[in-house]
């Protein structure tokens, strides 16, 4: 919890400190900080967010009712409950048993493949389809988490009209006098803005839109968009060609400023075939390599075997370097710092011809994307590891572009009706458009969104828009294939409408519900038999047999602009503008899962930081928490100092989506806005920004205050070569004690014995399995404060440290859960034997039985368990309640609770087995995180079972226990992480 | 008798002030009770101790509102002041067992002045320190699922865990130092029935006394009674604070991990216990005028007591050192690091200072018999002792095995309010004690006077 | 001294029988339905066999209450003016559903799989009692941990054949022992007193 | 044999010396049925009644080794019979940590014993004793000390055990009524 850092700890840590040497924490010495805080911190913390800190009089008044209650509680018999069946019951509904459906959810216009578990008609967790090409199952953190959204209690739920409240038919006479007079001039005045489109109704539906009002406009926009990669794909080929990368296919990997394994329409689809290239285990003993480019760290940067952080507008010059040393003639200066590591790079990329990548992140100029092409077509990779096909989108556009022109009008004041089709654009369009004034200007402006947010406070209408899961729709994934989305439940709240449901409203068809929109669409497509068949299969199966695109060939021409390219200027100091990687560009704001989820590297909840290199700190003189103003032109913003170990010097990277001022309760007020400095022309960095640092101080709560491993050998790493001379090295790395060093004998587990193993070559630090888990497991969320208060409940955590040189470390990630340990240290401990060994060999946890003394907790070396210091489960709100999983209990104040191996899962797994008189087979029993896991990292199953997946991992040679010295015998172990670096480089 | 009042040396000292008969002893120590009125130090310390009692139940009650979240407590800092002041009054009330059972057995008669009210003391500490273990629970409403209770859950407690331990010690001691010290009050409890003026106090104390009648069979099982407690007691002393110092080292965590915990907790409890003796006597002997009873001889053994048992501590935390070092173990070395040089290393400090080198002084004769020193001294090393459990709480719990998982520890004002809570009950108890029975072992007291008859039992 | 002792021995074993009382406990104790549904007419007297109604007991973990419209099958034809079901056509024409008050009511942190039991040689009546015989429902068991214990330790004394699950008043001595049973059915007795069988 | 009109004799004395001598010139004339009262122990007075010795050590050695059984008995009973859990791979019979229990257990019994012993044995608590009736018995508790012969001892005689305690040369001799 120490949010202060100290310059002269860093100073002190520069100091003889090199090589692979492990340094210590920012924080470490900031304690004379603490140690102030420590005497002048006086009171208690607040609780869990929904919980409102109770008054002085209600004080008193519960003070009584839990003097009585607390002494009754534990013997009273509990209060007559009722039993509702159905009037009807439903045809495949068995009570008491779950269901799972197929949809999608589409993020940034794309799809993801998922499958939700629905119990009694809730849908209450998310798992990713097998059979979506950009899922194979697995699902990342924001998918996982949209299911808390559904439920989320302040979502809107009533049309209102200038901020009152209103209905549903006001609404549409208002639409419906406003569209004749459109009619009569075409639709002059008429515009539609929406977000990427993928959803071939919804294109069918503008399309007719068009057809009966020639002048409408239809704008799309969203903050982070791919209009560098439409850009960069005209520039090289003169088309909008969509690329698609096959990373199963290639050995060596470049990044430039791409985060492609964690976000973008393909990125869990990527980690896993790049996982798959990437793992060695059994006969496979090949790598790929990656080489990472980038300015602010991300996890591509972690996972790289090399990685060179440098200023955004170096990357187009480092770009021009690699096509020159690849053989292709492009101007452009050198930087002669790099010059070495391009060289090689180039080698290394000429050495692998057909099987190399490279990948631009789309916060790189089109230039970088054009460039991009060339190479990847030059060396002959274009048709094996990257294909290219006819894009996705329904109308690729230059979003900038379009939204710019929208607003012009709109302050011209040539739109009288402009429709909004989801997204908030009065919040997230660059400062310099101006968008919220201009939107004042509208006679009529309709807004349908999830929540009542800034852009519903400045529309005329705003109309409560329904959840994916609570609608019907189709979308596309990155491959084209598209997904036709069905409802897990009737909308929670009335009045809402889906875009298909609104849009139809606009072409004057009233009343139409999204099912016959949709279902009629795809109707009037198939051409073949019977169309009910189809619709059947498509629905089950959460994919429209063969939609995926086919691959096309494009040929590469450089415009001279991009052949020859310009000196580029030094910009001075530069901000980064980036997606939050938890809630995005905010639009899951109020999605406490995700705000509560630690940030990959920075480990930050519940803000958003200006995040900076230890030397740029230093230079500045910054600590952790100071506040900093950042003004570019005459815009400023102040923001809280993060200071990120790899960040590149002369840089500030800040994450977008946080400063809301109309979120809900969990969203409202938290971080500052950083699209208050963002400008359409350049809308990824803004040069030349002065820096002033402020007297003010913000408390940032991250859940990891040290960083180092304190030379304890946690992360065992190894780069490949080592690993093939010694397999064992990992082992070698920390005694085992014996059996004879133990007083007494082992229990025997004859039956079944549960084991995990995870791999940290594999591990990309995604988080999708911390929120799998709490979704799966009703794990609640406790607020900023209590995590300040270091009081976080995530049953997973990743852990992250650094090794090497403060200012380009390496990085290395370590999920951690219950070891479910043979020997647990924890178990011999409690006093009321609430935590226990069952016999196959889990470590299970008795929440009714525990009387929460702690001790467990203290007492486990690995720190995995966690307690309800306060009542953390929102008990008082229904709709978050509907959320929670049957299957699992739901904590109280007091008690202590940790990983279960998702004991849930295996129960019914064994009870289906029992009742088919058979064993559990390999693969039966998939804990939420493995699910989760986009690059597989993680696998569980019966280690007695020696042809099981889990029994051959833990035969592997580079298998290891956590802290084996203290002979706990964890039932959880890892793979050690091997590397592939480029011995040259290295 | 006519010892030589003048230039005598502390240890020939007699243990009652000169002039004493059977009469005059048990005059003083009832009239205390019975003629004397409430002295005004009395008053104003009971009125402030009931304030701060008060602010004790509030924090409970609030405590059982919200949860055991409005503490400090985290993970990995999981116990926090609840242990702390636990072992910390836990300590503190060895002193009185210790100096009835142990010091009757080596046949220290000078006990005899002091032992009751050591004893109730020890009582009012102990009750303090079982407050702790059932408030810091998440759920104190099931606290006796800790108890073997048969119940329909057909669930037993976890021998194996040394909070069950605890509960079983602490409530032996518990019971065994009642009865200790009711036992010993019985025979003054008649003295004080027949002394009484008013008929309802004779009826109270005549209850209490059960019809004590000095018979000479009954003073001969009452002997063979109280010395068989005497042996009893004596090992239960030590097994206690071990017990205590079981929670800490059946653990796997570096710095709570450590054989030489038990014997030097025990001495800790004794330090801690005869400065919070001395504490209270220093000030009460003055108001009451006890000097007659509670002679310097007795203060001066008191203070080399303390002298003794600190040096055991400082030998203590000496060996924690060196074994941190000569084990070689990563994790205890780092733990010796963080205890001198991390973020609480002020602490440790502290410690060592107010534990060890402070109370050094009490070499010094001048100072050991110098009543204002002496007091300062026990206070301070009371805080020494509280800081003792702060370290190996605290900074054990905040850094362990995962460097991912450190954190700090910050008590919350409800923190202090419990502690301070205690203290004002432990006050409020021991001011009641003072003001309604007899503070010192009246026919204790008449053993060492000498025999009319000549011959001299001492 | 013996005399405390009995006292105390007195005490306890009054305690006991407080808690173990119907009082308490609600054992024996016929529970107030919106209907009163009788166990014993429809069961006895008709015939019915538990799953027509409890639907899901073989494959759920929960029995299941039987839709209004299974009542109306039959009530639709038979006694469909009595008052007494005026409720039952009322939740039919209205279609909303009856609310029962729950008999066996576990707490919400202990997992009962209906399922197994029933597939494992567990009949209804071991644990519900001898329903035909219940003019009005009622628990004739404490559902207390002990209680469940009792069985889960050594399962073979309530141990039936797969075609006697449903039988009521059934006799252990006819068919096969419990021990072999078990062995047929593949129970783990080890494993059912785990925590975590019945908790998560 | 029929009660007696009075309780007993009693002859006050100073000090504990007096008292002790007097005891044991009784003890020598053969009295028995007599008790004496002091107000702080005094070393050999029980004997000189006549008071050998107390079985009260055996007793609290008895409850001593039966709480120890006890205390051991009910922990093994609990992990090994009752509900054996595999807690921590430890053995159910984990012996070595059931031994501060068995010890707490052990001395909790014997206290126990030691003082309900004790009490029990002297028959306390015991709300009316005739020697109450004597008005300056209460002195006992202060600062004198009590001899007093009953008249149930077979040697005793009104006159002659007067006269006899008359030679003791007690501060005062008083009839003690039931």
């Amino acid at each position: 919890m120490a949010d202060q850092l100290n310059i002269d700890t860093i100073r002190t840590n520069l100091q003889g400190k090199h090589g692979d040497e492990y340094w210590r924490s920012l924080e470490e010495l900031a304690e004379t900080d603490e140690f102030r805080e420590f005497l002048h911190r006086e009171f208690p913390r607040e609780a869990a967010v929904w919980d409102e800190s109770y008054g002085r009089r209600q004080f008193l008044m519960l003070m009584g009712a839990s003097l009585a209650l607390g002494g009754l509680n534990a013997c009273t018999k509990q209060p007559a409950e009722r039993i509702v069946p159905y009037v009807k019951s439903p045809e495949s509904l068995v009570p008491g048993e779950s269901l799972s459906f197929a949809t999608a959810m589409v993020q940034g216009g794309y799809a993801a493949g998922i499958l939700v578990t629905s119990h009694m008609g809730r849908p209450t967790k998310i798992e990713g389809n097998p059979d979506h090409p950009a899922s194979l199952g697995a699902t990342d953190a924001i998918t996982q988490a949209s299911v808390l959204s559904l439920y989320d209690p302040d979502r809107s739920q009533v049309p209102t009209n200038r901020g009152l409240i209103s209905t549903r038919d006001k609404f549409l006479q208002e639409l419906e006098s406003a569209l004749r007079a459109q009619k009569s001039v075409g639709g002059a005045g008429l515009r539609i803005l929406t977000e990427t489109v993928t959803s071939p109704t919804l294109g069918a539906q503008l399309r007719e839109l068009r057809r009966q009002f020639p002048k409408a406009q239809w704008h799309q926009y969203e903050p982070v968009n791919l209009d560098n990669e439409r850009q960069g794909a005209m520039l090289a080929f003169g088309a909008f060609a969509q690329s698609r990368y096959h990373l199963d296919k290639a050995d060596v990997v470049v990044a430039l400023d791409s985060d492609f394994l964690i976000h973008g329409p393909g990125a869990v689809r990527y980690a896993r075939d790049f996982a798959q290239k990437r793992k060695v285990a059994g006969d496979k003993k090949t790598m790929n390599r990656l080489y990472a480019v980038e300015c602010s760290p991300s996890n591509v940067g972690a996972v790289a075997d090399h990685r060179l952080a440098v200023n955004s507008r170096e990357v187009e010059t480092l770009a021009r370097m690699i096509a020159r040393t690849v053989g292709i003639a492009v101007g452009g200066p050198d930087l002669p710092q790099h010059k070495q590591w391009i060289e090689l790079l180039g080698q290394d990329l000429l050495g692998n011809r057909g099987s190399s990548a490279l990948i631009a992140g789309p916060y790189q100029s089109a230039n970088v994307h054009a460039l991009v092409h060339a190479i990847n077509q030059h060396l002959g990779n274009a048709g094996k590891t990257v294909t290219y096909s006819d894009p996705v989108e329904i109308e690729p556009v230059d979003q900038s572009e379009s939204l710019r022109a929208l607003t012009q009008e709109m302050h011209a004041g040539a739109v009288n009706t402009l429709i909004i089709l989801g997204g908030n654009p009065a919040y997230d369009t660059p400062a310099d458009l101006e968008f919220k004034q201009a939107l004042g200007k509208i006679p009529l402006s309709v807004h349908l969104g999830l929540y009542n947010d800034e852009t519903a406070a400045e529309s005329t209408w705003h109309v409560p828009q329904a959840h994916y899961l609570e609608t019907w729709s189709d979308a596309r994934a990155y491959d084209g294939t598209t997904t036709i989305l069905q409802p897990l439940i009737s909308p929670l709240y009335g009045g809402v409408f889906s875009q298909h449901e609104l849009l139809e409203e606009v072409l004057g068809r009233t009343g139409r519900k999204s099912h016959d929109i949709v279902k009629e669409y795809w109707r009037d497509r198939t051409r073949s038999g019977d169309f009910e068949k189809f619709w059947e299969i498509s629905l089950n199966d959460g994919v429209v047999a063969n939609t995926s695109l086919p691959a096309k060939s494009f040929r590469v021409r450089l415009p001279d602009s991009v052949r020859n390219g310009s000196a580029q200027k030094n910009s001075g100091f530069e901000v980064l503008f980036r997606p939050d990687p938890t809630i995005w560009d905010g639009r899951y704001s109020n999605n406490g899962w995700l705000q509560e989820l630690p940030k990959p590297l920075t480990t930050l909840t519940w803000d958003n930081a200006a995040l900076v290199s230890p030397s740029t700190a230093e230079s500045q003189n910054l600590e952790n928490g100071n506040v900093i103003e950042l003004r570019s032109g005459d815009r400023t913003i102040e923001a809280p100092v993060w200071v990120l170990p790899g960040h590149v010097n002369n840089a500030v990277t800040v994450h977008l989506g946080y400063g809301r001022t109309h979120a809900g309760r969990v969203g409202k007020k938290r971080g500052f806005n950083a699209y208050a400095l963002r400008t359409s022309a350049s809308p990824w960095s803004a040069g030349s920004v002065v820096l002033a640092k402020t007297e003010k101080r913000v408390r940032l709560a991250a859940t990891q205050m040290h960083h180092s491993m304190e030379g304890r050998q946690l992360v065992r790493s190894a780069p490949l070569k080592e690993f093939l001379a010694n397999p064992n090295f990992a082992k070698e790395l920390g005694a085992v004690p014996t059996s004879e060093q133990t007083l007494h004998g082992q229990h025997e587990y004859d039956g079944y014995a549960w084991g995990m193993s995870i791999d940290l070559t594999a591990c990309t630090g995604c988080n999708a399995c911390v929120v799998a888990c709490q979704s799966e497991n009703n794990i609640p969320i406790v607020g900023k404060e209590q995590v300040l208060a270091g009081r976080e409940m995530h049953w997973i955590r990743i852990d992250r440290y650094y090794k090497g040189s403060i200012h380009d470390p390496e990085t290395v990630f370590q999920p951690v859960t219950c070891m479910h340990c043979e020997n647990a240290p924890c178990e011999v401990v409690c006093p009321v034997a609430a935590t226990v060994h069952d016999s196959e060999g889990l470590n299970v946890m008795v929440y009714n039985r525990c009387i929460g003394t702690r001790y467990c907790s203290n007492n486990c070396p690995y720190k995995v368990r966690r307690f309800n210091f306060l009542q953390y489960s929102e008990e008082d709100e229904p709709t978050i309640a509907m959320q929670k999983n049957p299957e699992v209990t739901v904590r109280s104040r007091g008690v202590m609770e940790k990983c279960s191996y998702c004991v849930q899962r295996i129960s019914s797994a064994r009870i289906e087995a029992k009742k088919e008189s058979r064993s559990i087979r390999d693969g039966e029993v998939v804990t939420a995180c493995q699910a989760a896991c986009p690059s597989q990292a993680i696998v569980f199953g019966d280690i007695n079972d020696q042809s099981s997946r889990i029994a051959r991992l833990k035969a592997e040679p580079h298998d290891y226990s956590l802290l084996a010295e203290l002979n706990t015998k964890p039932r959880t172990t890892y793979l050690a992480k091997v590397t592939n670096p480029n011995d040259k480089l290295a | 008798m006519k010892n030589n009042v003048q230039h005598i040396t502390i240890d020939n000292q007699p243990l009652i002030k000169p002039g004493h008969t059977y009469g005059s002893i048990t005059d003083k120590i009832t009239s205390d009770v019975f003629e004397r009125k409430t002295p005004k130090g009395l008053m104003v310390g009971l009125a402030i101790a009931f304030a701060l009692t008060m602010v004790l139940f509030l924090s409970i009650a609030y405590l059982l509102v919200k949860g055991v979240g409005i503490w400090g407590i985290n993970i990995p800092v999981a116990w926090g002041f609840a242990i702390i002041n636990l072992v910390w009054w836990i300590g503190i009330g060895h002193a009185g067992t210790l100096i009835s059972a142990i010091l009757l057995l080596l046949n220290q008669h000078w006990r005899n002045s002091i032992n009751r009210f050591a004893e109730a003391m020890t009582l009012f500490a102990v009750g303090c320190a079982a407050l702790f273990p059932l408030l810091h629970l998440g759920r104190p409403w099931v606290f006796y699922w800790i108890m073997p209770l048969p119940d329909t859950m057909a669930l037993w407690p976890q021998f194996r865990s040394p909070l069950t331990w605890d509960v079983f010690a602490i409530s032996t001691y518990f019971t065994v130092s009642f009865m200790f010290w009711f036992v010993g009050l019985v025979p003054d409890l008649a003295t004080m029935r027949d002394t009484a003026k008013k008929k309802w106090m004779k009826v109270i104390y005549g209850i209490l006394a059960m019809g004590w009648r000095g018979s000479a069979k009954h003073w001969h099982r009452y002997e063979t009674a109280y010395l068989l407690l005497a042996g009893l007691a004596t090992p239960l002393v030590i097994s206690v604070h071990s017990v205590i110092s079981f929670d800490f080292a059946v653990s796997v965590i570096p710095g709570w991990h450590s054989t030489i915990f038990p014997p030097y907790f025990v001495a800790g409890a004794i330090y801690s216990g005869f400065a919070m003796v001395l504490c209270l006597v220093i000030p009460v002997r003055k108001v009451y005028h006890l000097e007659d009873f509670v002679t310097d001889r007795h203060v001066d053994y008191m203070a080399k007591v303390m002298l003794a048992t600190g040096l055991i501590v400082a030998y203590g935390y000496a060996m924690e050192a060196f074994f941190a070092w000569y084990s070689g173990n990563d994790f205890e070395k780092f733990m010796m690091e963080n205890r001198t040089g991390g973020p609480y290393g002020f602490m440790y400090w502290l410690l060592l200072l107010t534990n060890i080198a402070i109370p050094q002084l009490l070499w010094i004769p001048k100072i050991r018999r110098n009543l204002v020193w002496l007091f300062i001294i026990s206070i301070v090393i009371n805080i020494g002792m509280w800081l003792e459990r702060f370290v190996i709480v605290v900074t054990s719990l905040h850094r362990d095995f995962l460097p991912s998982s450190w954190d700090m520890y910050y008590p919350t004002i409800w923190d202090w309010a419990t502690y301070v809570g205690t203290i004002g009950l432990f006050l409020c108890l021991m001011f009641l004690f003072i003001r309604l029975m007899p503070m010192i072992s009246i026919f204790e007291l008449r053993q060492l006077l000498p025999w009319k008859s000549g011959q001299r039992k001492h | 001294m013996v005399v405390l002792l009995l006292v105390l021995g007195i005490i306890a074993w009054a305690a006991t029988g407080i808690y173990k009382a119907g009082y308490t406990t609600g054992v024996g104790v016929p529970v107030e339905q919106p209907i009163p549904f009788s166990h014993e007419h429809h069961v006895n007297g008709l015939g019915i066999s538990c799953e027509y109604c409890h639907v899901s007991v073989r494959e759920a973990s929960f029995a299941g209450i039987p839709p209004t419209n299974t009542c109306m099958t039959c009530h639709s034809q038979i006694w469909n003016t009595s008052p007494m079901l005026a409720p039952v056509r009322a939740s039919a024409s209205t279609q909303r559903p009856l609310s029962w008050v729950r008999v066996h009511d576990l707490p919400d942190f202990t997992y009962f799989n209906h399922s197994i039991h029933v597939n494992k040689g567990i009949g209804c009546e071991t644990c519900h009692g001898q329903v035909d015989k219940m003019p009005l429902t009622w628990r004739v068991n404490t559902l207390f941990m002990s209680w469940c214990l009792d069985c889960h330790r050594n399962p073979e004394q309530h141990l039936r054949p797969p075609d006697e699950i449903f039988t009521m008043n059934w006799n252990p001595a006819d068919g096969k022992p419990g021990k072999e049973l078990a062995a047929d059915y593949g129970i783990n007795v080890k494993q059912l007193s785990d925590c975590s069988i019945c908790h998560r | 044999m029929i009660r007696p009109p009075i309780y007993g004799l009693m002859a006050e004395f100073n000090t504990p010396g007096e008292i002790l001598e007097a005891a044991e010139k009784a003890y020598e004339k053969g009295y028995r049925a007599m008790d004496a009262y002091s107000p702080f122990p005094v070393e050999g007075l029980s004997e000189a009644v006549g008071f050998r010795h107390t079985r009260l050590p055996l007793f609290v050695l008895i409850c001593g080794i039966a709480g120890a059984l006890g205390g051991f008995f009910l922990q093994y009973y609990a992990s090994v019979i009752s509900y054996p859990l595999n807690i921590g791979g430890r053995p159910f019979n984990s012996w070595p940590a059931f031994i501060p229990i068995t010890f707490e257990t052990t001395v909790l019994l014997a206290a126990l014993a030691a003082v309900i012993g004790m009490l029990a044995r002297n028959g306390l608590p015991r709300p009316y004793h005739p020697v109450f009736n004597v008005a300056r018995f209460n002195r006992v508790t202060r600062d004198k000390f009590f001899l007093c012969i009953e008249a149930t001892d077979s040697h005793f005689d009104l006159k002659r055990t007067g006269a006899f305690l008359k030679s003791l040369k007690p501060t005062h001799i008083s009839v003690v009524d039931h």
